[in-house]
């Protein structure tokens, strides 16, 4: 069965080169992609994954911000019943060159299942995802 | 209030100023009487007028960073060190994205957490938050002009705060603050709010106080042909000079391709120059060329190479200034040290070739001839479609995909157009959406891009513009199947 | 032996080759079947005259650093590092300087003191003490072509061993490896040693094993000018090829004016051909640009703006290879991080550039004329001294100042010229000496430098040399009295 | 009285630019400069300030050889009884980037009474100089 992921870009963030490409490989992956854009608001992510039954939200960040953007999203999605929803992030996530594993440590323990460094290629979030959500290569 | 591209009435000004200057608290400590005896006193060294002319006549290129963390000290240290370690020519301050929405709360709630995390928890300075007081702190503390940089669509506050702080330029525009920076905002909210920002910077004009304006040139900073840039370059220009506005810095980031970029930079310098002058307006006109834009290497000594070879073109361009990448531009925001380094990197490039040009060679002239007829395609096509008023023309053009920005967020862009790289590494267009091309330039493009589908033994098609995309990520220019 | 241009016999070549080999003991570790069959089993990828040929056919500028430290296991270390890290096309081993003297005792101590100090206390390998077997431990733990590099008036012994070690180049010539690098060699003994080296390459060839030879193109690496280089690339050239050596790569050291530089280049590599066809040698002829050789700025991201600006012109002439610099230039000799940090700010922008030209503007046209025309003065004054004969030519050339190389050691220079920038960077000559130039072309350098000394309102004058001399290390090319 | 210094690049180095506008600036600083050039030994360095009677010896070395190089000289300017001779030295002295506090306490061991770095200007040799040969400016 074909799987529903929502994507978008969160915050004030209107970086959207890399959610048009992200949309094409994950399409072609074969998942069926609910593309939010940029600029949205946690709400706008938990509304459409409600709507669209979606099994995954991958969140990206380009700004810096998404420390701030990002709090309580895991929270909100427990109380919008989207209980243990897969939720991944990815991009320039933290203002400044920070160690990466800090980064990810921080982003993890808000309660995202997987955390991206720049420069990530497609192919390994969707290899990652096919993983999670139990798809055959 | 009814759109058209008209100067304000000062009545028009202060009636919307009124409701501006009560945004957010900050707003009250504008007073225009007493910014104008500020700017007054503004030296012509930490002029942004003053300096660019400086330039434009000894032909020499300035260098300027990209600059701006939450708090006020640490942004006073970071241009500091930028202006005495970098040795920037003229500084910036980049404003977070927060203010960039007006969503001055969070900016609030970024400021406080910064100062308990002791570090930039913002992505730049919020100057509205910090209000004139704060944005003079700043001013104050540094040698050099200032300039605010930022992708706000509604920047009626923060330009009143800026300029009264003697932040003698603004970047920004109808379409270039808009349409790649926002999601939701009409073209005529946005085009009525940067009326507000020109006129503005007008008023101040008629006050004997020379304020310079830059339209932001690279758009979506992606694959932008030339002739689109350059068109709502020129439209943004014109549209500055109805409001009063006198000293523009046109802009345009570099594509990648030495002849392409030189002659873009040429064809946008002189059709401006002819616009402003059928136009009747007086403008004094200068030049900004944007370093690489797109994805950059992750490794810094890569990244040097992308930063010099911009300086470069920069130079080679006759550019009055260029802006400045850094070698973390791949993990985010830079560190103050690679920051300086970016600007070194390019200050001795720029003086390796200072009074260097490049000369006229015949495919150098062709390029600026084809960018110019693009250009004039789209323009004619705008004044048509808006029955001669620029305002009205803009949100007609953007509505049929006359003008039409590759890669832009806005739900206003048709978002049509499909650029992709020649065999040399121009930017050509492989999908015209409603471009209103002739036949003729529309073959030419295509005959090019089949000239390199031939060339990589593939079809030409949108895996052609994701492999341009990630290329000089990659190291190269083209994206080539095999790379 | 009497001096003169013509291929050695075997007799002549063995007689010498008996002395050569016993001036050190590794010297008896070379035998010539031994030697061509070892070369014959050397893959493609491991071939500079296959690497280069390819890189030309493509029209691809291939990265090559410099390097060499005195032990072997450091010295495959470093070499690996600058293939797998710094990504490097070709590999050099850059030889220590008492080596280059063929001071072989005191390369044993320099050996013996670096295995004690735990570092390298010579200032590049000694292949000649390591011998065959040593150098082919480096060559075979490698997977690039290797080259050796130095600065050796006598390097017969040297050639002997790399060559036997699987080493496809050789740099070096009777001229370019003396009279800068020397202070009491006579030009008789030196052509005399780089026939021997040539005809060694000539012998392979016969056996059917392709080697490629390398004339040092930038010479004293300051200010020299495009023409006196020329002329010296070309006679070296020339005295290799009768030696029958097929695969000559010659090269020009950036002088830092785009289209001298490029003029340079075009020139060289045209005029060469044309003199190898007027002559009856059947080459196979490539070009070598030099990243700047003058002074570095100490500041590392400044050096990384002169690297890629020396890339960048390398790419724009179309060189074959590129000598690249490295951020530490202007502390002495890099760690292989910084080396390996100067190739990859090359290869990036040599990726971005790869396809570009520079197209040909009436500017360039002309420098390209002006630059042939000198060095015709130059070679038909070379040949006429000579009565026909290249090597008496070049011999009573530099004793009458007819060759002249600017800032060179040798006391059998006659230092007379001096050159200087003129207004666009570009080196002019300031005193002819003994140059055999016509009236018409002194009379347009002078025009030249007085346009410069008007715009700096200072006298014509040795000054100006001091200060271009200086200058890029300070961040310019034209050393400016306010700088 | 005109004061006399020995200048020359020390060894097997062929740099030749820098040692030609030291000595112009020298020359031009009133100095009387016996310049014997590059690749010089120390026993040329030691008999060029017998003949010369001169008052200082400048050694450069830009290769990176300077530490074998210079190895012995203050005591052969000992032993050829050129007790107290000023010794300078400059340039690229080791090889590769070392700490150059440690360069500089190492060649003063050797003897040397001035130590400069690569980029020195010409200028800070010669106000050293006139101050340590009592010169008034």
């Amino acid at each position: 069965m074909q799987k529903t992921v929502v994507l978008g870009v969160i915050g004030a963030d209107c970086h959207a080169v890399g959610n048009k490409i992200l949309e094409r490989a994950l399409s072609e992956a074969g998942f069926n992609v609910v593309n939010i854009g940029v600029m949205c608001s946690q709400e706008e992510f938990i509304n459409a994954t409600i709507e669209t039954n979606a099994d995954a939200i991958l969140v990206s960040s380009l700004y810096g911000h998404g420390e701030i953007d990002c709090r309580g999203l895991r929270e909100k999605c427990d109380e919008a019943g989207l209980k243990n929803i897969l939720l991944y992030i990815g991009g320039n996530l933290v203002v400044g060159k920070q160690d990466w594993s800090d980064v990810e440590k921080r982003f993890k323990g808000m309660g995202f299942n997987r955390v991206y460094p720049p420069g990530t290629s497609p192919e390994i979030g969707i290899r990652d995802l096919k993983r999670d959500l139990g798809i055959e290569d | 209030m009814e759109l058209k591209n008209k100067k304000w009435t000062e009545d028009e000004f202060f009636k919307a100023r009124e409701e501006v200057l009560n945004q957010w608290p900050t707003g009250k400590g504008v007073n225009l009487e007493e910014a104008a005896e500020y700017l007054r006193k503004v030296p012509e060294h930490k002029s942004f007028p003053f300096k660019l002319k400086k330039a434009k006549e000894q032909g020499i290129t300035l260098a300027q960073p990209r600059a701006g963390v939450a708090l006020i000290e640490d942004h006073i240290n970071l241009l500091k060190y930028l202006q005495d370690e970098g040795e920037a020519d003229l500084l910036p301050t980049t404003i977070d994205s927060y203010t960039r929405q007006n969503r001055y709360k969070e900016c609030e709630i970024g400021l406080e957490e910064s100062r308990k995390a002791g570090r930039s928890m913002l992505n730049g300075f919020p100057a509205v938050n910090h209000g004139v007081e704060g944005c003079r702190k700043v001013f104050e503390a540094i040698d050099l002009p200032l300039q605010a940089r930022h992708g706000t669509p509604d920047a009626r506050l923060l330009s009143e705060i800026i300029h009264a702080a003697g932040w003698t330029s603004n970047e920004g525009g109808a379409i270039s603050y808009n349409i790649p920076y926002a999601k939701n905002v009409s073209l005529e909210k946005s085009i009525l709010d940067w009326q507000y920002c020109d006129r503005l910077v007008g008023l101040y004009e008629e006050m004997g106080i020379s304020l310079n304006r830059e339209p932001f040139g690279p758009l979506t900073g992606t694959l932008v042909p030339p002739s689109i840039s350059n068109a709502i370059a020129i439209i943004e220009g014109l549209l500055a000079a109805e409001q009063g506005v006198k000293n523009i810095t046109l802009g345009y980031g570099q594509c990648g391709n030495l002849i392409q970029d030189v002659a873009a930079m040429k064809a946008l310098e002189e059709q401006a120059n002819e616009y402003f002058k059928e136009y009747g307006y007086d403008v004094e006109l200068t030049t900004v060329f944007h370093q690489w834009m797109g994805g950059f290497p992750q490794d810094e000594a890569k990244a040097f190479g992308v930063i010099s070879w911009g300086s470069a073109t920069a130079a080679l361009a006759g550019a009055t200034k260029v802006i400045v990448k850094t070698p973390h531009e791949a993990v985010g925001i830079p560190t103050k040290e690679a920051n300086a380094a970016g600007i070194k990197a390019t200050k001795q490039t720029l003086n390796l070739l200072r009074g260097q040009r490049l000369p006229m060679p015949k495919e150098l002239e062709e390029e600026i001839k084809l960018i110019k007829m693009e250009t004039k395609c789209i323009l004619d096509k705008v004044f048509e479609v808006g029955k001669g008023d620029l305002a009205v023309g803009v949100v007609k053009a953007f509505e049929m995909g006359i003008l039409d920005i590759p890669f832009a967020p806005s739900k206003f862009n048709a978002g049509k157009v499909l650029p992709a790289r020649d065999n040399n590494g121009a930017v050509r267009i492989l999908e015209f959406g409603n471009l209103p091309f002739t036949k003729e330039i529309k073959d030419f493009h295509r005959s090019l891009l089949e000239e390199r589908a031939r060339y990589e033994k593939r079809k030409i098609g949108f895996q052609m513009v994701v492999d341009d995309i990630n290329a000089v990520g990659k190291g190269f220019l083209v994206g080539r199947p095999n790379y």
